[in-house]
């Protein structure tokens, strides 16, 4: 079990960091996508490649460095498809597709992953798929009909998009009908997939909840109140030390769970599950508190804090009510 | 007549005055200024407030049988909750009898509205840290600087404005309370978003606006204490609405909740049954302070653990709602996610849950007081706001 | 609804309350059951005949004065037969036995109650009660067989008591096996006694929480740490705060449950399984924090804290497990 | 002789050595006494401790390398924790070297015992407001006060005792640490009893013990930089620990419960997944601070995090089991009402959960300091303990 970082993967989180730090920081988040940041993303850095074979063009990295990465775009809220894109990657990886993977690796296509709800007929894809992630700005479709993973253009016929008005201002679903829309048969990726996208939302939780920390953590050191700095106060840095405490667990987890992914696949069903219970409730639970330790300026749309607190609550509910995790884990111990 | 006649009349009388339907339609300013000043005429505004002033010099019992009265009715009079409830007592209270004579009647008969200007973005929690700057000039004063959290301000024809006159002494020594004309050209009001996209707040900005002496409230640099007034009268008006509870119709409420989710399921009903247990207990507890009221003994205090305890569950009841709905709860406007965005708006809005634990731990159980590193620092060389 | 209390109950308060103060006092609870105390606390202030009608010699009071009795017998965990013997009071209320009653409102008899386990035959009464509050105490047994409540000489034949090592070492629980033990019916209640029941326990708890904070809050004013009284460090005052509020939730819904125990039939079950759910709960969790806020002091066995932290857990599994009044209110609900 | 071949022959001597069955029950300080003086004539005593004084003089790979091999045995070396992990490295860090030549061989050889005595009824969190006084007398020095929390003092031959020695200058600047000899007649060890009815701590009492300067540890009035390198030293002997997570056999551990439980209830398997959830969540954290470790990165204050959490966790875990398991469980001397009954100790003892917070906050987040109120006072105008 491996859960601290490779000299490698700290240099790849300090690039990526770096990177974002000044593309795209926590107050750009709000002015949504920007196709030129994620173009420079994947060209720059390959993020979009990072877990694409190097047959297709990819690093061929694993889920260790794939966490690293997600870690950072959470942190900075990064818009757009890039989560969505890296869901359908993990699909690809199990039903490998050169001319998808090689276009999301060269960052000239992105793409989202919806679950059930469609079926194939002779004359396409059916179906209504009510919430699908970034399903706006994505390109193509990953979907699930019977056991089959199919691929759809989403700028094709028999596609309707209609965007959503979420939680989240900072990244978008959309509601997709496909009505007769072609699909292409890519192969039965097995259960596994949302096991490991489980693993990747639990990496990108960390991030959020990490850069939600830190924020408060460092205004806690320069806002005032009866001639003291706040984070002086008992009452706020207890509380801060019990959200430390969290982060601390969930990056273990994250880590843990990353290194399931990419070497004990008998792990990796149990430690799944663990990630998104544990860290989708950590995530929220410090993205509350430090927006309630701001004071009223927290609650103003100007500050980035709802920015973070409506994201932890999108990503805790993304793959379903949270309470399937656990019953994942009740399954899992045989309880 | 006794209580009972009272209550009857004041029944009937709402019965046939309180706007509904169309009439309640229209510019609402004008229909609550409408509403306000039948209200006044019928001697239902103001009933325990000085005869002398405009009030109706009658007892608490009188104004508990209205609001009693009152209960099932939804009275347009949210524009001057600010007057009514805060700064027309403190000019009562603290004012001149010429402030008295100009203001109160117009208050309570709704022809002029007020807010409070006290917030500033330096100085939620710690409002004695303001640095609003009031200065002599000729026999009047000079105002710059800003306000925050100022509710009905839009509307507002006056402001209760507590500004910085001396920054030689301690925080608390150095504050002057003004009433300021909020038509003045130097004033700029401008709306303040919430988390929740929605805007029932402001930021008031001032810019050398002009207030003559004799608007000024109490002696120079005595506004803490005319301060500390106003800040009663808000904690009492906050007490006569406690007991009033959640709303049923609430989207997160158990009763929403119930209809909407798979019961079968018996986690569901587990988190459900929480949810009813930390209502119930807040309900009970708030019916209790009501009781308790009604018998003569005020809450004080305790209020606070009211406040604070409702804050906790409007997040706790949101958050479980929507894990309990699931991904659908945060996309296409969904109630939930609407109800959860506002969710941190009570802990944070008249007192941090911090503040209010201070206070409970205080005030009701009467525990050392933190040490105070600000009480003898001149201002000017105190650290205020937001500064490294 | 009645949430608060009446001049006479308020007067009632007093009376046991002084009356502890000086004959039972929490540090005399872990030398266990006094039955000088026990007998004038029925003498002088006929606690034991509160809610006995005055037909039978008792006091005719009601739940809301049980309930400022409790209370207070609560809050200096008083040990001995007190709360067995309401329980045993509270069956006798719903199937009248007048040499039982009279026994007990003149103070000398007590009783306690027991649940299903046991079955009655030709030969007497039979079956094993594993664990039956004060049973070593008590002189009478009352229990259920079948339908029917029976009174059973626990100084009597067939009867074995076997002391138990309890968790609480101010009240004890015995093991008791029926042979054949002679029993006599008494009537058959209904349901409503298991939530009366639950109702009187929910008001020993809430005077155990009670007694618990104030002995914390007392000796933060008195405790210094780092040259501050330790009161005034918000890491205690919050916590005391938050501890308060479940004091005042707690006694509203223990008046609330009184009140519907008196007047309102059909609230008793909702009121008595909130009780138990809400106030059971509170009263472990403020008797845990206050013993973790003394500091290591509170984990010596001289100082009384353990003792608040032992009785409150052992009164909130007393009825069984707690989720079974989360069930019931689940069901209540309609669920 | 590589890591690897120290490892396994470490390995191999312990299989050999460490008493079991038979040889590890009779009179237990006898068994310990006799394996500790093996385990120094075989080399595996004070691995890292110079060998001026008794000690290997190897480096901490091979400590490592044989705390890896010796986490398979169960070694009787109790008693000698404090000498060797905190009392033992002070002398070698701070004292003199007739002192070092004096106690560190008999120490690292077993033969003999220690004890700390620090902590004080008036003085737990707050150590440096200790009473107990050392007065000079003559050459040396004549000590009376009251120590409690002490662990294995019932058989110590030697404390290291931190006292006041000047009341007249602030609490940390009036502190001397000395080496007291446990035997003197002056000395009373009294077991205390804790609230789950074991004495695994001692009360000691010293009444005119009198103690030779050459048993001063460090310059008069300066004890308390001495004992940060005793607490130094104990948080790394500690953090040496981390990762040892709790015990699988515990009572209420989730292999355990799911033994005796009804799992057909959700609402059981609900919380099992939950006592699951959180203990993994330490657990795993607990792997990567040792892994850390391993890779040369001390955990420092965060390993505060890891006891607070340990402490937080071992009472939700017998708290949930009482509540899940239910009247059985604390009545028949039940393991659950055991376990409960010892549960807070964790939380009490080495700091409670405040003042780890208080760690956590200062030293890992680098918050600022809570104000001091007591740095320049005089001890003697100092509130210290329990007082009005």
């Amino acid at each position: 079990m491996k859960l601290v970082l490779s000299q490698e993967q700290r240099e790849l989180r300090a690039a990526v960091r770096d990177f974002l730090a000044a593309a795209s920081p926590p107050g750009k988040a709000r002015q949504g996508y920007d196709p030129q940041v994620y173009a420079r993303l994947n060209g720059e850095l390959g993020l979009s490649g990072l877990i694409v074979g190097e047959e297709y063009g990819g690093a061929g990295a694993g889920f260790a460095e794939l966490a690293v990465a997600l870690e950072e775009t959470g942190a900075v809220l990064l818009p757009g498809p890039f989560l969505a894109t890296v869901f359908a990657t993990i699909a690809l990886t199990r039903a490998p597709d050169k001319e998808l993977l090689s276009g999301i690796a060269e960052g000239r296509l992105s793409a989202t992953l919806a679950g059930d709800g469609v079926t194939a007929g002779g004359d396409g894809l059916t179906g209504t798929l009510p919430r699908v992630l970034s399903g706006m700005e994505a390109d193509v479709l990953l979907v699930t009909a019977g056991s089959g993973l199919y691929a759809v253009d989403l700028t094709g016929p028999g596609v309707t998009r209609t965007p959503l008005d979420t939680l989240d201002i900072t990244r978008g679903q959309a509601g997709i009908v496909l009505d007769g829309a072609p699909g292409r048969l890519l192969g039965e990726p097995g259960d596994e997939v949302a096991d490991l996208v489980a693993v990747a939302l639990a990496a990108e939780q960390l991030g959020v909840m990490r850069a939600a920390l830190d924020a408060i953590v460092a205004y806690a050191k320069i806002r005032v109140a009866f001639g003291r700095y706040i984070g002086s106060y008992q009452g706020v840095k207890h509380k801060l030390a019990d959200m430390h405490g969290k982060l601390e667990q969930a990056e273990s987890i994250v880590r843990y769970a990353a290194w399931a992914a990419d070497e004990a696949a008998d792990e990796l069903p149990g430690a799944a599950a663990l990630a998104q219970a544990y860290v989708g409730r950590a995530c929220f639970e410090v993205a509350r508190d430090h927006l309630l330790l701001y004071g009223g300026i927290g609650y103003t749309w100007e500050h980035d804090a709802h920015l973070y607190f409506k994201r932890a609550k999108t990503d805790e509910v993304l793959l379903g009510p949270p309470r399937i995790h656990r019953a994942r884990i009740a399954e899992l111990l045989e309880l | 007549m006794d209580l009972a006649d009272y209550q009857r009349a004041a029944r009937q009388w709402l019965e046939r005055n309180v706007p509904s339907g169309e009439q309640a339609g229209g510019d609402p300013i004008a229909v609550a200024k409408d509403f306000m000043a039948r209200l006044y005429d019928a001697g239902y505004s103001g009933i325990t407030w000085p005869e002398r002033w405009g009030g109706q010099g009658l007892t608490q019992q009188e104004e508990r049988a209205f609001n009693a009265a009152a209960r099932d009715f939804a009275l347009p009079t949210y524009v001057f909750s600010i007057g009514l409830g805060m700064t027309g007592p403190t000019i009562v209270d603290r004012g001149t009898d010429a402030q008295r004579e100009r203001f109160v009647r117009p208050l309570l008969r709704g022809e002029e509205i007020w807010c409070q200007l006290f917030s500033e973005p330096g100085a939620g929690s710690d409002v004695a840290a303001l640095q609003t700057r009031a200065e002599r000039d000729g026999d009047g004063w000079i105002v710059n600087g800003q306000k925050v959290w100022t509710s009905v301000a839009q509307h507002a024809d006056w402001g209760l404005l507590l500004a910085r006159t001396n920054v030689d002494v301690p925080k608390h020594k150095g504050l002057t309370m003004f009433v300021v004309d909020m038509h003045h050209p130097g004033v700029t009001v401008r709306p303040l978003k919430d988390m929740s996209g929605r805007s029932n707040f402001n930021e008031i900005f001032f810019d050398d606006v002009h207030i003559p002496d004799e608007h000024r409230v109490g002696d120079v640099d005595d506004g803490w204490s005319v301060a500390v007034t106003t800040l009663l009268h808000e904690r009492l008006s906050i007490s006569a609405g406690v007991g009033m509870g959640g709303r049923k119709d609430h989207p997160a409420s158990l009763e929403a909740l119930r209809r909407t989710l798979d019961t079968s399921d018996p986690l569901v009903r587990d988190e459900l049954v929480e949810l009813h247990i930390r209502s119930r207990a807040l309900d009970l507890f708030n019916r209790r302070l009501a009781q308790e009221t009604e018998a003569g003994v005020f809450p004080g205090a305790r209020g606070s653990v009211a406040k604070l305890l409702l804050a906790e569950l409007t997040l706790f009841q949101a958050d479980l709602a929507t894990r309990l709905a699931g991904p659908e709860s945060v996309a296409g406007g969904h109630p939930l996610g609407a109800a959860l965005a506002m969710a941190p708006g009570l802990a944070l809005g008249g007192g941090t849950n911090e503040i209010m634990r201070n206070i409970v731990g205080d005030r009701v159980l009467n525990l050392p007081p933190e040490p105070r590193v600000d009480k003898n620092v001149p201002f000017k060389e105190l650290k205020v706001g937001t500064q490294a």
